[in-house]
């Protein structure tokens, strides 16, 4: 008997920026494959044009939409909807920013290059099908996609000891958590009997009220996988090695698109799979979040290296951003996004000026090699500062709007004392951030004339102007958040 | 004699089950204790073709055979080509981290065990289970591989293609990864 | 064939649900006793693989027990998703093996603190 | 003639000249000579931009004036708006007026990376000013927030030896304190609308406005009240500083190179008394009745401690930084006498701190830039060396502590007065810190100007010359005008003052 | 004329500022002493044109003249409702401050040109007289203020250039500490000052003199209810103007900075600490005597502070070597015979004393300047003598004001003298006649350390140094001017208050008598109820007992101050207690001084210790040593678990001797330990 396709042209056309991203990926493996290889300079120029098409497709695509909420794609895998459609953008953004610091560090794995933009584009793609996912199983592969592109992208220098060993940590736990998560989503799917979050969000109260045991726990299990891959306390291990050990671009990729994109998932499977049992989880998500934002702050408060210390640092917001999940409210959710679209240019600039001080696999990571930047490079310095200063959640800057706001639904929604860890967290993360900044102005360089040894020649204008659009973004929505949170506002999931 | 027959006629699933079950914990057992790894990849496969069997028990035809192909062919063959490749004789033998080990065995099974009970007051509480319903396509019986693949292609097709592109990102990875310099 | 509901009618010889989520979750405990405690990124990588097992068999048993088909189309997913992950996790041990001349995991602990 | 201002928006420009100073200094200029005169002639240019507003507030009329207004975050209800009352307005003269004298005096003694310190020296202005000028609460908190950056800058970069722990440990002290605040401002934010957890709100449209707040702050339970109260009063708390959130201070002072001290704590220190009369006693009037006995009781531990702890130091910025604690500890006590002299003398006095303090870590620069040593020991016998010198340091040690017909007198006066009418015991109490004041002070009067000229590097030492006249004789005209004649202070506070009283006044007592 | 009595304060005002500011570091000696002298000259006359002005228009009326609004601070609760508080400065005219106006002026322009010859050739000249111009100005802002705010002014501003001219010569240590010792005993009396008047404008809202008497007259009866401290509110504020007066007029307790005070030059002495700034306590008591009428407990207490003031200070005056510690001494005892005068109610002999004392005062200190002048500064009594023919009009003059003050007929001292002590023997207050002997007690010791100043410095043979006999002149015109017009007041001042039992109208009295409020009180009987045999019997007794007390100094010191000594070291221990001013000093430095400053040091060192590191960086220290905690939890905690596992484990076998781990699978176990709390959380939970 004929199977009858349920799937129509239109709605492969509607995951065309994923689809163009997939291709573009390919057609770099096949380029990379031919003859010898693309140059590395080639190489990011078709992962820029894909983004770029790819966001040009998602725009185009969006604004053609109309104002009507979308309906769900393939049988209600996927819907893209107006929350969706903004972390879709977020990734693209991100990984945008992710393409302009690499192709320093790529120098040193050449020809390794289209199979790394090749991966980085599928992995993205991976990252925005998830957010749009609705269905377990979707948004299970999706993750996995993206997830399996990182543990590689961890190790891609592969004779580097320290990438290997990322590699191999992230991949080793990454699997552990799957599985976990896997399990969840089978307790999940037995309790229930369904994959779909919509069908979730009517039979979890059902079977809650029928006295399930199995839906929560199967829940649980879900979350603590989900929480693994944002990097929420105590899931958190992998987080300092990985980030240390990774190409410091990849690094900026896991705190930015793929922690993001996984805080998505987090917040559509709590807020609207979930939504209807919010009493019986916000109790954990305050836990995890409170434990984030006191153990990522304080483990960085004795970090000396810049690139563990951000590693921390971005467990803390781990914190930060779930308590706009746990707010449960469109207050909370809006400003979880203000902060996510903040935090990730404020994460990705500051790790963009790691990639360009660093030297090598070990030196240039220091606080100490940050010495007398102010003086050597103002522009880096006071880039790096703005940042810094958005991370702590000072304005005038977005970090602080999003810390605000975050702690406003906390208050609201009577969660006070987790806004009092996160306002007094936030405090103490002045200590470490301006260690940094005590270094770059306060201390002299070590070398007389100010020039480092062996400091990276002349950075290329990609990872300059990556890092410019970063501070100016952060600064921009420090001044003028009203325009993103207007956008937010209305790219809220319906919540139950 | 009777009482026999009639008491496999009777339980002869539950028995298969119980010594499939048995099977495969014992291929469990087998991965996580052996010391030598090629050891332990036997008693996988053991655990592979034991969880296979289970799956035709419980009517699940196709991902049996799955099953078995991936995993009894695929991975297994992937693991002993990796064993041989990174030269057995220089490959040490699996140790535990020993310090770890009570703890770890503790947290296992205590896990399992928690869960389990926890679970356990569910248990039973679902619908009973029908064999048919998981041969039919559009209320036809057709059997389990083409109901499989209806469900499969109208409802899943997009993780299907998705999957695709983790397949395609294993392959490089395995390239990029394997590859030497 | 009816199940029994609850404990007290858990019956040895009709094989319910509870017996494939006892199992799997035994062997789910086992798989993850071996990633914790072995050092050989090869067992490692097999103890993840018998967890996968372990998801699996729930899922079969879900998916009889309530008619569904899903269950089994997630099973095929999981199956691939393992083949994917063996062979990732396969190539990482290999770039391992050439850089340290070892599988054992222990002696990639030089990222710490 | 000042008519013109009500046509232009004279409050943004005020505020804003500064951020286009800053901006100008980074990217148009490089010379270190160019860029000191430019940057003194901004803040010239800003005082004298904002001097026509004292002649053309209308003292009888609105409460708040020179209001300007523009959407921000419309989603939140968030509002760019500025506004200036009595209060306000002396604070905002004396920013800049101190602001343009610091940025002279600074001339000669910072002579490295100058480019940088004109940048955060002209942006912390623009935060300071927001702040006193902000009519929306929101506006308030992040111009409160963004001028600890500059702050922290000016410490750490040329500051003294221990520029680091103190730039670091004014940072965070603020930081929780103003976090803490944040909270309350949410919660204020959210009863105004909705309401929170559990209180029902008021149900209004979600605002930050601050006479919106005042609208409707009287009406807030009292037991949120007192939370909210609690709240802001960190906040507030830390950066007067009262006790025991004090400790920030002699550091940061003490680190801080003379502009830097002249500016903490002329200007910041009063941005927490600023934020008592200007949000907690009309928004939370039950809150602060109640409160009243443990305010006044920090407030004259604070004279007290902050007297006896100036006392026993040896280095001059320390002791006048505990000063500042002593004073302030006035300040905080005239506030929470509730009534008309007290809040005036408290308002008033936060000007003459401002003059009197300021003017004392500029002279003490002026000495360190010579000698480089802050301890006291180190001189002594300086009457004979600059007696220009000695005799404006002496009018500003008298001023200190609240001779008549100097500025601190009057101040000092109608707050106790305002005290006194609340509670015999609170006056008596804190009139102890005016006599241990006029002993510690005179102590280091005494030790730095009288007896022999100890050390021969003080025989050669060259008197004011004329530029540091030029930033040191205005603020002694001022200190003699707002001690003999402080009339047009107080007909300016008249309104907002009574509108204070009226919001949380106390029943008359027997006098007591 | 009288419009212009504000031009009598800005006069000297303008002296100072042109003295201060305008002429510059290289003007002459001439020049400033020019404008001082001229200023303040300019200023007495204007002064005396002024008082004629006032007294021709016959009318008691004062005559106020509001200048400006000073502080208006808004609405103040008092208990006669809430009133708009505004304090005034302006200037009033009466009969009070009548004569304290003419005895400033007048005093402090011959004082002025005294300090012309005094001071010439020292290198301060210019500062001094800018100081001693703005010493003036203080003075008359004091006694001429219209309310105790504006008096408040003039009253820090006397100390504040006391202070200033104590401190004249600050290169000497001593000079500053003592210039430091003053404004600071000053401040604690002023703290007192204030706190009275704070309870006055919390009652009444005002703090002008003319507003203050109505409502005093108007609501007596509720100032005499209880108040604060088993007072009235009358007695609360009499007690804290009191205690203000104290510190200026250096009584028991604050009279301790006084005599330290001489370390200023001399004509300095003679102007502020004997003629003017100290009589400021006085003043403030008579220009309060409204209250001190309603709390007649605090006008006993002052009464005896006055007497047991006047008799100690003499005692230890008796003792004194140096010359101007005599005289030190000597005014705080006669500011005691005011108090007392004042104490019992007898407010116009106060003043009268007052006034009297200004002129012989001033005269024996500007006298005791020449001697010292001349000896090129010395000052100890041991080393001077003989002067008599050398020094003829200093030694004449201090012959004069001695005698004066020893209240031997018909010189000043003795009239006003009289009223004080007559007014002892008729008060109505309990103990009276022991008050009436210690003042009698008290005159014979003023003559006797008197006339043995006189005896030691005058008579006898010079003791100094052999090259300074040689030079010793007589003092310029500008010295010797003003000791003869002085040595005229000495003489006549007294005969303005002649009594009427010596046929006198008692004048001043009279004079006065519009500024004594008529404050019903039942226990203050009017003043002199003697009859007029009476009051001619004290006057006699008190004239007989200074002269035998002349007699006896004289004669023990008429050859120099051995014989003295010889009795000095009859009594030992009396002696010791009056020559270390019975360790009074001593007491005060090792209790409140001391005290002050230890606690000081213990509050900083507590602020440093235990707020700022205990509190703040303990904290900090538990948030560094909590973070040390965590980053050691990746790396030690979860090992330490293994490792004390291990431990365990060796406990029951021991196979396990290979103790290794591996960093991931230490993750791993903590990642499934985390899954595994949530799900025992959860399970406890439901």
């Amino acid at each position: 008997m004929p199977i009858a396709p349920t799937i129509s042209l239109h709605d492969i056309v509607q995951i065309g920026p994923e689809l163009l991203l997939a291709v573009a990926g390919l057609l770099l493996l096949v380029a990379g494959a031919i003859g010898k290889g693309l140059e590395v300079r080639d190489a990011t120029k078709v992962a820029g044009i894909a983004l770029g098409l790819s966001t040009a497709v998602l725009l185009a695509s969006r604004w053609s939409g109309g104002e009507a909420e979308p309906a769900p794609l393939f049988g209600g895998s996927l819907v893209l909807d107006g929350y969706a459609f903004f972390w879709q953008l977020l990734a693209l953004a991100s990984v945008a920013l992710v393409v302009l610091m690499s192709s320093r560090d790529l120098d040193r794995i050449a020809s390794r290059a289209s199979e790394y933009y090749a991966l980085l584009l599928i992995a993205t793609a991976g990252a925005m099908l998830m957010v749009a996912a609705l269905d377990l199983l979707t948004l299970w592969i999706a993750l996995e996609t993206m997830a399996l592109s990182s543990y590689i992208l961890a190790g891609i220098f592969t004779h580097e000891r320290r990438s290997n060993e990322a590699a191999i940590k992230y991949f080793v736990l990454g699997a552990l958590s799957s599985a976990i998560l896997l399990y969840g989503i089978s307790l999940l799917y037995g309790a229930t009997g369904t994959l779909m979050l919509p069908g979730l969000a009517q039979a979890m109260p059902a079977a809650l009220a029928k006295g399930s045991r199995i839906a929560p726990l199967g829940g649980l299990l879900v979350a603590a996988g989900l929480f693994f891959k944002i990097a929420a306390a105590p899931f958190h291990y992998w987080v300092p090695d990985v980030y240390v050990g990774a190409p410091t671009p990849i690094t900026a990729f896991l705190a930015g698109a793929s922690k993001l994109a996984s805080f998505a998932v987090l917040g559509r499977v709590f807020l609207y799979a979930f939504g209807g049992v919010r009493v019986e989880w916000q109790p954990v998500v305050a836990g995890i979040a409170a434990a984030s934002m006191i153990w990522g702050n304080l483990g960085a408060l004795t970090q000396t290296n810049v690139k563990r210390l951000l590693a921390y640092s971005s467990i803390a917001h781990a914190g930060y951003l779930l308590i706009g999940i746990l707010a449960a409210s469109e207050t909370g959710l809006w400003a979880a996004m203000f902060y996510a679209a903040a935090y990730a240019f404020m994460t990705i600039g500051a790790f963009s000026v790691v990639a360009l001080l660093e030297r090598g696999e070990y030196a240039g990571q220091s606080c100490s090699d940050y010495a007398g930047l102010g003086r050597r490079r103002p522009f880096l310095a006071a880039s790096m500062l703005v940042f810094l200063i958005g991370l702590t959640g000072i304005p005038p800057t977005g970090g602080f709007f999003g810390k605000v706001f975050l702690f406003a639904a906390a208050v609201q929604a009577g969660w006070t004392w987790v806004a009092m860890v996160g306002v007094l967290t936030s405090a103490v993360s002045l200590y470490f951030y301006f260690r940094i900044v005590v270094y770059m102005y306060f201390t002299p360089a070590a070398e007389p004339d100010g020039r480092v040894a062996g400091e990276g020649g002349a950075p290329s204008f990609g990872i300059m102007a990556g890092i410019g659009l970063c501070a100016v973004v952060t600064l921009a929505l420090g001044i003028f958040p009203g325009p993103l949170i207007a956008w937010v506002e209305q790219s809220l999931l319906a919540l139950r | 004699m009777s009482f026999l027959a009639g008491f496999l006629q009777e339980n002869g699933a539950a028995l298969l089950f119980y010594l499939f079950a048995g099977l495969a914990l014992a291929g469990a057992v087998g991965v996580v204790t052996f010391r030598s790894p090629m050891n332990g990849a036997l008693s996988l496969l053991v655990t592979f073709l034991a969880v296979a069997a289970l799956f035709l028990l419980r009517h699940a035809g196709f991902v049996g055979i799955v099953q078995i192909f991936v995993y009894g062919g695929g991975i297994m063959v992937l693991f002993l080509f990796v064993i041989m490749l990174v030269n057995l004789n220089r490959l040490e033998a699996s140790e535990r981290v020993w310090r770890q080990t009570p703890w770890a065995l503790l947290l296992s099974l205590l896990f399992a065990g928690v869960v389990g009970v926890v679970a356990r007051a569910n248990w039973g509480q679902a619908s009973a289970g029908s064999a048919e319903r998981l041969r039919t396509l559009g209320g036809e019986v057709v059997g389990n591989p083409q109901a499989l693949a209806g469900d499969l292609f109208r409802n899943y097709l997009l993780p299907f293609e998705i999957a695709s592109l983790f397949l395609l990102v294993a392959m490089v990875g395995a390239v990029v990864l394997g590859r030497r310099e | 064939m009816n199940l029994p509901s609850g404990w007290s009618h858990w019956s040895v010889w009709s094989i319910g649900t509870e017996h494939y989520l006892g199992l799997s979750l035994l062997l789910f405990g086992i798989g993850l006793f071996g990633v914790i405690n072995r050092r050989n990124l090869i067992t490692i990588l097999m103890s993840i693989e018998l967890m996968l097992n372990a998801v699996n068999l729930n899922l079969v048993a879900f998916s009889y027990q309530r008619g569904d088909l899903t269950g089994q189309v997630f099973t095929v997913f999981t199956i691939t998703v393992a083949a994917g992950e063996a062979a990732v996790g396969l190539g990482i041990l290999l770039a391992m093996f050439r850089l340290r001349q070892t599988t054992r995991v222990d002696t990639a602990s030089e990222l710490e603190g | 003639m000042f008519d013109w201002v009500h046509g232009v928006p004279i409050l943004s420009l005020i505020c804003f000249l500064p951020l286009v100073g800053a901006l100008v200094v980074i990217f148009a200029l490089r010379d270190p000579a160019t860029i000191r005169r430019f940057a003194f002639g901004v803040a010239l240019v800003d005082f004298l931009l904002s001097v026509p507003l004292w002649f053309a507030f209308d003292r009888g009329g609105e409460l708040f004036q020179f209001k300007e207004g523009a959407d921000w975050i419309p989603s939140i209800g968030v509002r760019y708006e500025l506004g200036i009352d009595g209060i306000a307005l002396l604070l905002v003269l004396l920013t800049t007026l101190l602001g343009a004298l610091a940025f002279l005096s600074s001339w000669s003694a910072i002579r490295e990376r100058e480019k940088e310190y004109y940048t955060f020296l002209l942006l912390l202005q623009t935060g300071m000013l927001g702040v006193f000028c902000a009519l929306d609460f929101f506006l308030f908190y992040v111009f409160w927030e963004v001028m600890l950056v500059p702050m922290y800058f000016l410490i750490g970069i040329w500051g003294g030896p221990r520029r680091l722990y103190a730039s670091i440990k004014f940072f965070l002290y603020t930081l929780v304190g103003s976090v803490l605040m944040l909270l309350g401002l949410l919660a204020l934010y959210f009863w105004n609308g909705r309401g929170l957890f559990g209180w029902t709100g008021a149900g209004n449209p979600l605002s930050f406005s601050i006479e919106q707040f005042h609208r409707i702050g009287p009406s807030i339970p009292a037991d949120l009240q007192l939370w909210i109260f609690l709240a802001l009063f960190v906040g507030f708390a830390i950066k007067v500083p009262m006790f025991p959130f004090h400790t920030w201070l002699p550091d940061a002072h003490v680190e801080a190179p003379t502009a830097g001290s002249v500016i903490l704590a002329g200007i910041l220190l009063k941005m927490g008394t600023y934020g008592f009369v200007r949000f907690s006693l009309p928004i939370l009037p039950d809150a602060t009745r109640r409160l009243v006995p443990w305010m006044i009781g920090l407030s004259i531990i604070a004279i007290l401690y902050g007297a006896l702890c100036a006392m026993a130091q040896r280095d001059m910025k320390k002791l006048v930084a505990y000063s500042s604690v002593s004073h302030l500890g006035f300040v905080t006590l005239g506030i929470f006498a509730l009534n008309g002299p007290g809040l005036s003398g408290g308002v008033l006095q936060m000007i003459n701190h401002g003059l009197s303090t300021g003017a004392l870590f500029l002279l003490i620069g002026v000495l360190y830039e010579r000698r480089h040593t802050r301890l006291i020991a180190d001189y002594g016998g300086l009457s004979a060396v600059m007696p220009r010198y000695a005799t404006i340091f002496l009018i500003i040690t008298l001023a200190s502590i609240g001779v008549p017909a100097l500025n601190g007198f009057v101040g000092e006066f109608t707050i106790l007065i305002g005290a006194f009418a609340q509670s015999w015991a609170w006056a008596i109490a804190a009139m102890l810190g005016i006599v241990l004041g006029a002993a510690y002070m005179l102590w280091m009067f005494q030790r730095v100007f009288f007896g022999p000229v100890g050390h021969e590097e003080n025989r050669k030492l060259p008197d004011l010359n004329r530029r540091e006249l030029v930033y040191l004789l205005p603020i002694v005209l001022l200190c003699f005008w707002i001690g003999l004649y402080p009339k047009p202070f107080f007909r300016i506070l008249e309104k907002p003052v009574a509108y204070l009283v009226e919001r949380v006044a106390v029943p008359a007592t027997e006098g007591r | 004329m009288r419009d212009l009595l504000w031009l009598v304060p800005l006069l000297p005002l303008l002296g100072a500022l042109a003295n201060g500011l305008l002429v510059g570091r290289r003007a002459s000696e001439k020049t400033v002493s020019w404008i001082a002298c001229g200023s303040s000259g300019a200023a007495a006359l204007l002064g005396v044109g002024v008082i004629a002005n006032y007294l021709r228009s016959g009318s008691p009326r004062p005559f106020a003249l509001s200048l400006w609004e000073w502080m208006a601070p808004g609405v103040l609760p008092t208990a006669r409702g809430p009133v708009n508080l505004s304090i005034g400065f302006g200037l009033l005219l009466d009969p009070l401050s009548v004569v304290m106006l003419f005895v400033v002026t007048f005093v402090g322009f011959w004082i002025h040109l005294y300090s012309v010859g005094y001071m010439a050739g020292e290198p301060g000249f210019r500062r001094y007289f800018t100081y001693l111009n703005l010493f003036l100005v203080a003075m008359l802002v004091l006694v001429l203020g219209d309310g105790y705010a504006s008096m408040f002014l003039g009253w820090e501003g006397v100390g504040l250039c006391s202070y200033l001219v104590i401190g004249f010569y600050f290169d000497r240590e001593s000079a500053a500490d003592a210039g430091r010792k003053a404004f600071i005993v000053n401040r604690i009396g002023d703290f007192a000052l204030l706190a009275g008047l704070f309870a006055l404008a919390g009652r009444f809202g005002t703090l002008q003199f003319a507003e203050l008497s109505s409502h005093i007259a108007a609501s007596a009866d509720a100032l005499r209810a209880p108040y604060v401290l088993g007072l009235s509110l009358a007695g609360f504020v009499a007690l804290c103007l009191f205690l203000g007066a104290t510190g200026k007029s250096a009584q028991i307790p604050l009279y301790v900075w006084l005599p330290d005070a001489m370390a200023g030059p001399t004509p300095v002495s003679a102007l502020i600490h004997a003629a003017t700034m100290v009589t400021a306590g006085v003043y403030l008591v008579v220009r309060s005597n409204a209250i001190f009428q309603l709390a007649p407990e605090i006008s006993a207490l002052v009464a005896w502070v006055g007497a047991a003031t006047a008799l100690l200070a003499a005692g230890f005056a008796l003792v004194q070597t140096d010359l101007k510690k005599v005289l030190a001494y000597s005014t705080i005892s006669q500011l005691g015979y005011m108090f007392l005068a004042a104490g019992l109610g007898a407010y116009s002999a106060a003043i009268f004393h007052l006034a009297t004392h200004a002129f012989f005062k001033a005269l024996l200190f500007l006298a005791a300047g020449a001697v010292i002048h001349v000896l090129g500064g010395e000052q100890d009594l041991r080393r001077m003598g003989g002067l008599w023919r050398r020094l003829p009009t200093t030694a004449r003059t201090f012959g004069v004001g001695a005698l004066a003050i020893a209240g031997i007929f018909p010189f000043a001292g003795f009239w006003s003298k009289d009223a004080i002590l007559s007014a002892a023997a008729a008060s109505g207050t309990s103990g009276h006649w022991v008050l009436y002997a210690i003042g009698l007690l008290t005159a014979g010791l003023t003559s006797f350390y008197m006339f043995r100043a006189f005896a030691l410095a005058f008579l006898g043979r010079f003791r100094g140094e052999a090259n300074i006999e040689h030079h010793l002149h007589e003092a310029p015109w500008t010295m010797a001017l003003p000791l003869a017009v002085l040595a005229a007041g000495a003489v006549a001042a007294g005969w303005l208050g002649i009594p009427e039992a010596l046929g006198g109208e008692d004048r001043f009295g009279r004079f006065l008598e519009p500024v004594i409020a008529r404050v019903a009180s039942p226990k203050v009987p009017a003043e002199h109820m003697l009859s007029h045999a009476a009051e001619i019997g004290f006057m006699t007794l008190a004239t007989i007992v200074a002269a035998i007390a002349i007699l006896l100094a004289l004669r023990i010191y008429r050859a120099g101050p051995e014989r003295g000594e010889a009795i000095a070291k009859r009594f030992p221990r009396l002696h010791a207690l009056l020559v270390h001013k019975a360790w009074v000093d001593e007491i005060y430095d090792a209790t409140i001084v001391r005290g002050t400053w230890s606690l000081a040091r213990l509050v900083s060192r507590f602020d440093a210790g235990a707020i700022d590191r205990g509190m703040v960086e303990g904290a900090g220290r538990l948030t560094v040593f909590s973070s040390w905690l965590s980053g050691l939890f990746d790396r030690h905690v979860i090992d330490g678990l293994v490792n004390f596992s291990g431990w365990l484990l060796d406990r029951f076998s021991r196979s396990l001797r290979r103790v290794q781990t591996g960093a991931v699978s230490n993750y791993a176990f903590a990642l499934a330990l985390s899954a595994f709390v949530l799900v025992c959380l959860y399970a406890v939970w439901r």
